[in-house]
């Protein structure tokens, strides 16, 4: 009677969770139909007058794409709660960040990676400047990851709580929007020829942080919420 | 780690005083009780007298209003209980979407495994050979249960905590669910289970802890009993 | 009773289904490969350059075809859809969620087609043009049924709601369409219509409809093939199926030793 | 030949279309041969399950009726 | 909107060669029987043998494979159903943030109201006297079962559907589940039970129906059997 | 022993769900807040120029609401769906179509309503000029009961399944265009000075027709996906 090695547990997990995804692929598919569907919206919102619509591009990709991942992050503990898997985590004998971790990691690799290698759609619809894609594609690959690991923090805060929803979204909100003003910002600079290089590397330093903490914090407000 | 073959230990589980109210209102009263290893004990009561509530109290997803837990005479902790209680509740933390042998393989994953079982053999063993690929969500409600058992099987857990192992099973599988239990406490484990004392578990020297309904009962009656509860159906 | 009703009653029988339309789907995949290659080699040997768009006038042979085809394969679910929905036959049912991948993809080739030939010709990949609009709802409505269709676990079930879906999709097009027209000529007159009055010589013609010719019986070959491996999916419990299947699995317990 | 590919300047959207309808309908008419394989892989592998579900059910309740599949 | 008073005409429900099959997997097989108005039956089966399935069809939720069902004479559709089947199943259709009486009121809006019996007084004769106002979600699992068991007092429906009625009750329960039943059946209303034998329904004539697990029971025994199953627990 | 009148289940119906939301009023904000915060982030996201966000205010208020309206739309009948209480419904002696009737009708006052009442503050973050906002209000008010009446036919037949989330979105917008082109077309015509009674017109005619026929399909839908 031993129990198994915490590389073990978090193959285990890494392998059941992708299992999920690939069972529901339909379902995983959702926040990419989503942020094309946003940004289709905003054309038919506007008007298909191209000058207005490259204003917006790189902003309203960056909203589409938050929004995106925000709501799919509701999902992230959301069934493992419902059918008592999360209770199983929590009384496993293994560092409850590492197992989170590895579900964040799940999360992004599944719906922000998707986004990403869809923006250069999105970037045609609304006529962003073949020259500001690169920088867009930069900006979102270091954003994402940050909104993924500070909306685990936010989602665990809530996983209390049945349907929280749109909760989630207001107390995620203060905490991203420095990540949609650097990272928009850098586009914006980009496209109207300023220097962008300074956004980029706060937001390289907030991600190297948030990796090694947000784990942490992640776990703390899961015990929080579940006891 | 340490090693959890304890057979000789006096007490597996003993409670102190142990009380758990919601919003200050009693929901079971000061208990005191122990659990030796190769004991099987029922708690019963009837509906709302707070044995569900008593066995989350008992598993660490809620934390007592007053008393205390002692797991093999220490402190009982969330990180300490991991690897010693397996809880069976009414959310058995089984993924409706996968196949029974992938749960039971994540599970294995998760919480180790007991020397001398496998996944196919723990699912053979309930009854449910031949299901290994079929996601749970198409099995019924008693084929469900059945998979929870399984794990129970194969995690190596010393205390199981299992709240209405019998509802939704068929006569095969309660039988099934105490021959479980047999060989648990035969091998050392203890178990504390809940039941409206139509299916009692019949071997062994069946105990019975008592929970008087809703009256927070302060001066519950706790102790051995021998008789097991056959005329349910009254 | 009437042959031809009989004929159809059988028709509507799966495992009679199955077996004739395996018997026509070599000759249409053949026939379609044949034709889509004199088509092809018409359009790209034989045809002349446009005077005014040169050689990239060539893009037409595969974008004007899958554009036809992307609004027949779209009626010819919503028909299939209606007798499902009506009359429940199964058969309806299964040829209606066939044609829905196979009418997205000659759709998303229209799309990407059309964008590749757009760059050139407009200097831009999208414009929010009416046309183009109206086939990127059209693309958005394929997905949904399909996604709808596979969404729902009782695949009898789906097929109903994925139909309705299809039906109510039919009616929307139209106002799509007029809507998008109205809202694009509101500010300012996109130059878009380049093509449309060119008159067109017979030896660019003909291997356009050719190639037309081609991907209409591509799409019956196509949906014969999906169709097939649909019913078995529905009838699986059926004893014909069975007898495939352990047909089909003793072979290849041989072939692999 | 190089003429031909280079389609008067036009060569790379062109046969970039042209692939584009190639390799989408090659892939259309794959698929139903693969959901066929799959399908079939399925029905042999429940049968061979439901064998061994019976068996099982059989040396557990000896009083039920031989399954006549 | 016709009177439902029909205790002495014949067959309340017959099921002539019911079956049901699951993307062609017979769940259960060709089944007949018939059930007076002031019967009970009882359906057994193991697990997994389609208890559930079959209570679903005869509700009108699920569409049989094969055969018809015919109520008080007339053949059985989704819209004749609705007033005269009350179905009780896993799933209760009772609102957890709404309080016990608030989710009664809407049941009697939406289904009418028997004669002689308001929400209060259901509530209290199944034993929730006093839970009024709690909201559905703070109750265990047995009250739970309880609010759905009033909600059939209430109303006005000839043919119970009852899915486990006994499940997560105590003894006390069981008996309120027995009482209910032989008040229905007194009243002229019929009622269809599922169990797996553990608490027989023990007033009246308990006659069973047997669904044989899996195999799609193609010859099911079917008729009135006598005695009562008590030797569960063994 | 008789079954109680239709009028008395709508009334029955009615009184339940506004209990519920009454119970749940936190979460029956949520819509609100997510208009708000999508409105809320495209300052950030494009830079805070007067003349950019004026000209893309209607647009993305507009968008905004149909978000929050569709977003909570998923929830029309997944309670009643998890609950079994759909069940009821639909096995209850009265038509269907009525009582989802008043399904609509308490969603349409609980979500778009209090979403119209705020029009005027989100205007006022995106600097929409006071001449225009009547037009707004008044198209939100033709707009949101056809998004609520189209959106209960998909919802209706995304009801079978478990988790329909975005998939809904997208089998949504396609219907959803031709409203959001006209209603956001006359914000803008108005605010270019251009005549925008045509497209309030047609809105409407479409609002009657959708009035009668939505109800009826909606069941139908609902029939199709419950069995
Ligand atoms: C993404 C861009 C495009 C899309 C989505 C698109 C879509 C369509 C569709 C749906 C049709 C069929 C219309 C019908 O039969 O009623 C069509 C036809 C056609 N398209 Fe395109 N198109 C695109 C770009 C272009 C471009 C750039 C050209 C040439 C400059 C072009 C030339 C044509 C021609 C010549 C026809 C046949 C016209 C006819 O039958 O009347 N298309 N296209
Ligand atoms: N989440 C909750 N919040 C508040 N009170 C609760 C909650 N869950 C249960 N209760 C109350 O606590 C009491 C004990 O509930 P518990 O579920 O422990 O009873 P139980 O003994 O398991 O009953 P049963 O046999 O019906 O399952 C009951 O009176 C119940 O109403
Ligand atoms: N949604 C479903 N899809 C496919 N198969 C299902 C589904 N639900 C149940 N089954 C299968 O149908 C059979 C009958 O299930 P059912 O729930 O009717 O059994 P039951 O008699 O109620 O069993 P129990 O006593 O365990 O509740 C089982 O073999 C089960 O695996
Ligand atoms: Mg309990
Ligand atoms: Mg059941």
């Amino acid at each position: 009677m031993k129990p198994g090695t915490t590389s073990a547990a978090c193959a285990a997990l890494l392998r059941r969770d992708l299992a999920l995804i690939w069972r529901r692929r339909g379902d995983a598919l959702n926040p990419l139909l989503f942020a094309v569907i946003v940004v289709a919206l905003f054309p038919f919102a506007l008007g298909p007058e191209a000058q207005v619509l490259e204003r917006i591009a790189a902003g309203t990709i960056f909203v589409a794409v938050l929004l995106a991942s925000l709501l799919s992050l509701d999902n992230l503990f959301r069934s493992d709660l419902d059918d008592g898997s999360l209770e199983q985590l929590v009384l496993s004998p293994h560092p409850l960040s590492l197992l989170l971790a590895c579900k964040i990691a799940v999360h992004w690799l599944t719906t922000a990676l998707p986004l990403i290698a869809i923006a250069p759609l999105l970037s045609v619809f609304l006529h962003l400047p073949d020259t500001v894609l690169p920088v867009l594609l930069g900006t979102l690959a270091l954003a994402t990851p940050l909104l993924s690991l500070i909306g685990a923090i936010c989602v665990a805060l809530t996983a209390g709580m049945r349907r929280s929803g749109m909760l989630l979204t207001l107390i995620v909100l203060p905490l991203i929007v420095p990540v949609l003003i650097f990272g928009a910002g850098a586009c914006n600079a980009a496209q109207a020829g300023l220097p962008y290089g300074a956004p980029l590397l706060w937001l390289g330093a907030w991600l190297t942080l948030a990796l090694v903490l947000a784990p942490l914090a992640t776990a703390a407000a899961l015990k929080i919420s579940l006891t | 780690m340490p090693a959890i073959d304890l057979v000789d230990t006096p007490p597996l589980l003993a409670a102190h005083c142990l009380a758990y109210a919601r919003n200050e209102e009693p929901i079971f009263g000061p208990l005191d009780f122990s659990l030796a290893a190769g004991e099987v004990v029922l708690i019963e009561g009837d509906n709302g007298s707070g044995k569900t509530t008593l066995l989350k109290v008992l598993s660490g997803l809620l934390e007592p209003t007053s008393g205390e837990v002692l797991l093999n005479g220490v402190h009982l902790t969330l990180a300490k209980l991991s690897h010693q209680v397996a809880l069976l509740g009414h959310l058995a933390g089984i993924k409706m979407e996968l196949s029974t042998l992938q749960n039971l393989r994540f599970a294995v994953g998760l919480g180790g495994i007991r020397p001398g079982i496998t996944p196919p053999l723990a699912l053979a063993s309930v009854g449910l050979a031949g299901y290994e690929d079929q996601p749970v969500r198409l099995l019924s409600a008693g084929q469900k249960k059945r998979v929870a058992l399984a794990r129970l099987l194969l995690v190596p857990a010393a205390l199981w905590l299992l709240d209405e192992p019998y509802a939704n099973l068929d006569r095969e599988g309660i039988e099934l669910v105490n021959r479980l239990l047999t060989t648990h406490a035969q091998r050392g484990g203890a178990a504390l289970i809940t039941s409206h004392g139509a299916y009692a578990y019949t071997s062994g020297t069946p105990r019975k802890i008592a929970l008087n309904p809703g009256t927070g009962n302060r001066e519950s009656a706790i102790g051995p009993k021998s008789t097991p509860t056959k005329d349910a159906s009254a | 009773m009437n042959p031809l009703v009989l004929w159809f009653h059988k028709l509507g029988s799966p495992p009679y289904f199955y077996r004739l339309a395996g018997r026509f789907q070599p000759w249409l995949y053949a026939l379609a490969l044949i034709t889509g290659a004199v088509g092809l080699y018409g359009g790209l040997f034989i045809a002349p350059a446009d005077y005014q768009q040169g050689d990239s006038f060539r893009m037409i042979y595969v974008h004007v075809p899958c554009a036809w085809m992307s609004l027949f394969v779209y009626v010819f679910m919503a028909a299939n859809a209606f007798v499902a929905l009506v009359w429940r036959i199964k058969l309806s049912e299964t040829l209606a969620m066939a044609s829905a991948p196979i009418g997205a993809a000659f759709t998303f080739i229209t799309l990407v087609t059309g964008s590749l030939w757009g760059k050139p010709m407009w200097g831009t990949w999208w414009t929010w043009d009416a046309r183009l609009t109206s086939e990127l709802v059209l693309l958005f409505l394929y997905l949904g049924v399909i996604g709808l269709y596979h969404a729902i676990e009782d695949t009898r079930q789906a097929a109903r709601a994925a139909a309705f879906l299809a039906l109510i999709g039919v009616v929307n097009l139209p106002i799509v369409h007029y809507s998008v027209v109205w809202w694009n000529t509101l500010h300012q007159a996109q130059t878009v219509s380049l093509m449309g009055q060119s008159k067109i010589s017979s030896s660019m013609l003909w291997p356009l409809l050719t190639m037309a010719f081609a991907t209409h019986v591509y799409f019956f070959a196509s949906l014969l093939a999906r169709s097939r491996a649909a019913l078995l999916a529905l009838e699986s419990g059926k004893d014909w199926v069975r007898e495939i299947a352990l047909r089909e699995s003793a072979q290849e317990a041989r072939a692999h030793g | 030949m190089a003429e031909f590919f280079h389609m008067g300047g036009y060569g790379a959207y062109v046969w970039a279309a042209y692939a584009v309808f190639a390799i989408v309908l090659v892939a259309d008419a794959l698929t139903p041969l693969w959901q066929r394989r799959r399908t079939l892989h399925d029905i042999a592998a429940r049968l061979r399950r439901e064998s061994t579900r019976d068996g099982a059910r059989k040396n557990r309740a000896p009083t039920t009726q031989d399954p006549t599949a």
